[in-house]
């Protein structure tokens, strides 16, 4: 129980992170890797809101008296995952707008009948 | 509640495991959409309802959106 | 008395988050699956306004409106792709 | 061959980020500037969401870096997607239900109005420019999920998305020239913490990227609804 009270949110990141990266690598459709860019994505945010917590803590968000800042999460991580997820969203259309462009030009997503893309 | 954040990353697990597996490229976009729903609670957990709020409103219905128009303008299946 | 019915809520909605899982990992077409997403977005918002009790911020509950008003446009573009629509 | 290759670098990477987040402890002691933007935030800026005051206070140098990874997203969208279209093809698209169309009429001014409330109040309440943005750009995908064929104004989008960026450089470099030493310094008054009409430049600010971040957003929903197949 201590074990899971330590890590759990650490192995949540940590699985993602790995399950994005088996996708984008085993994976053949283009499509299919995208989707595994973004779950990748998803975990290094989680890991990095994990790294800024603090036991028993509360939102840095001054709203109501009595709050102390000692009690606080640390905001600058927040901060900096707020401005990540925006530009994922944004590179995340680039890529598929990419993809559709190739599968106009080519005629299929696989990345072996797409020569130039092959390893 | 340590036991229920748990049970939350166990699914989250599976549903991203559930997006590697699946052929319909569809069922893909839906199950990281259900990741992503899943991190914003967990989001909540750690205490930052600002990054929630971002990753509800934008990784739940903008990507999952963009996905389905992608996919509705090339190939639905991956053989 | 208060702590012990916010548990016995965690443990239903629990069990509902469970129950859409299963739903979706079984479903044979994507329809189905879509719906169980949709139900557990449902699930979920009750889940957020509980979180917002048992912290006892007031703030919280702006998490669960977007949440409400938002969540179904992704699954409604998914729907409109299943129609033919987009 | 190739699965080998596959397994042999997941398991290196596996072990040296398991090795790297075993020694990083879990909920204790802040960073030092995260110490200090807690407790001098409020007396600094005026905003009681301490993560408002970081992203367009202390680093809001940062936020026009991340504005203008955002245009040159939705630029190299357009920029992509504009060569491959030819003129006078249309798919054949179903209309949607009249549940769609009636619930789409009612919800669109719920949705920009609420897209309003989360920036404008994003110094006080969770939210800012970024998620009101988003909740805007999701109200205009829903005009374009229930009526096939209606189009945003393409003036109108790129009017309010060069209002949202110059109103964010100018008031910049008058912080720049007038307030302080840095960039986006406040120099109106603060005010009273936790009111509407407190914490100087923050309010306006969130405003110009809640348009920026808007019309962006709905420009990509817009390039890649278009007929290009």
């Amino acid at each position: 129980m201590s074990f899971l009270q330590d890590y759990v949110y650490y192995i949540g990141a940590f699985g993602l992170v790995l399950i994005g990266l088996f996708i984008i690598l085993s994976r053949r459709n283009l499509i299919k890797v995208i989707i595994g860019l973004s779950i990748l994505d998803t975990g290094i945010n989680l890991f990095l809101i994990s790294v800024g917590y603090i036991s028993k803590g509360t939102a840095p968000i001054f709203s109501k008296p009595g709050l102390v800042a000692e009690d606080m999460v640390d905001p600058v991580p927040q901060a900096l995952v707020l401005t990540s997820i925006v530009i994922g969203v944004a590179v995340l259309a680039l890529a598929l707008a990419l993809a559709m462009r190739l599968h106009k030009l080519h005629g299929t997503l696989d990345l072996r009948k797409i020569g130039e893309l092959k390893w | 509640m340590i036991i229920f954040v748990s049970l939350l990353v166990l699914i989250m697990l599976v549903a991203a495991i559930a997006a590697l597996i699946f052929r319909d490229l569809l069922s893909a976009v839906i199950a990281s959409c259900l990741v992503s729903l899943l991190a914003s609670i967990l989001f909540l957990f750690l205490q930052a309802p600002d990054v929630a709020m971002a990753e509800a409103s934008i990784g739940a219905a903008l990507i999952t959106a963009v996905f389905v128009i992608a996919i509705r303008r090339t190939d639905r299946y991956e053989e | 008395m208060s702590e012990t019915v916010i548990l016995i809520f965690l443990g239903m909605i629990g069990l509902g988050i469970v129950l859409c899982l299963l739903r979706f990992l079984k479903g044979p077409t994507a329809s189905d699956r879509a719906v169980a997403v949709d139900t557990a977005c449902t699930v979920t918002t009750a889940l957020l306004v509980l979180m917002a009790l048992w912290f006892q911020r007031r703030i919280y509950l702006d998490v669960a409106l977007v949440y409400a008003v938002l969540m179904f446009i992704g699954l409604v573009s998914v729907a409109r792709y299943l129609e033919r629509g987009i | 061959m190739r699965s080998i290759a596959i397994i042999i670098l997941l398991a290196i990477v596996a072990v040296g980020i398991g090795v790297a987040l075993m020694a990083i402890p879990f909920g204790v002691a802040k960073t030092q500037v995260g110490d200090h933007y807690t407790e001098s935030g409020i007396g600094d800026t005026g905003a009681s969401n301490i993560v408002t005051s970081v992203v367009v206070g202390y680093r809001a140098f940062d936020t026009l870096g991340e504005i203008t990874i955002l245009f040159v997203a939705a630029m190299g969208l357009g920029a992509v997607l504009a060569g491959g279209r030819k003129l006078g093809q249309r798919r054949d698209v179903e209309p949607a239900s009249l549940i769609l169309r009636t619930g789409c009429r009612f919800l669109f001014p719920l949705l920009l109005l609420f897209g309003a409330y989360i920036f404008i109040h994003g110094h006080l309440t969770p939210g800012g420019g970024f998620q009101g943005g988003a909740v805007i750009a999701s109200a205009f995908l829903l005009v374009y999920l229930s009526c096939p064929g209606r189009r945003v104004s393409k003036v109108w989008s790129q009017t309010t998305e060069s209002l949202g960026a110059l109103t964010f450089v100018v008031l910049g470099l008058v912080g720049l020239t007038v307030g302080g030493h840095y960039y986006l310094s406040s120099f109106m008054p603060h005010g009273v913490v936790n009111e509407l009409f407190s914490a100087g430049i923050i309010p306006v600010i969130y405003v110009a990227i809640g348009l920026k971040v808007g019309s962006d957003l709905t420009g990509i929903i817009d390039g890649m609804m278009e007929e290009t197949i």
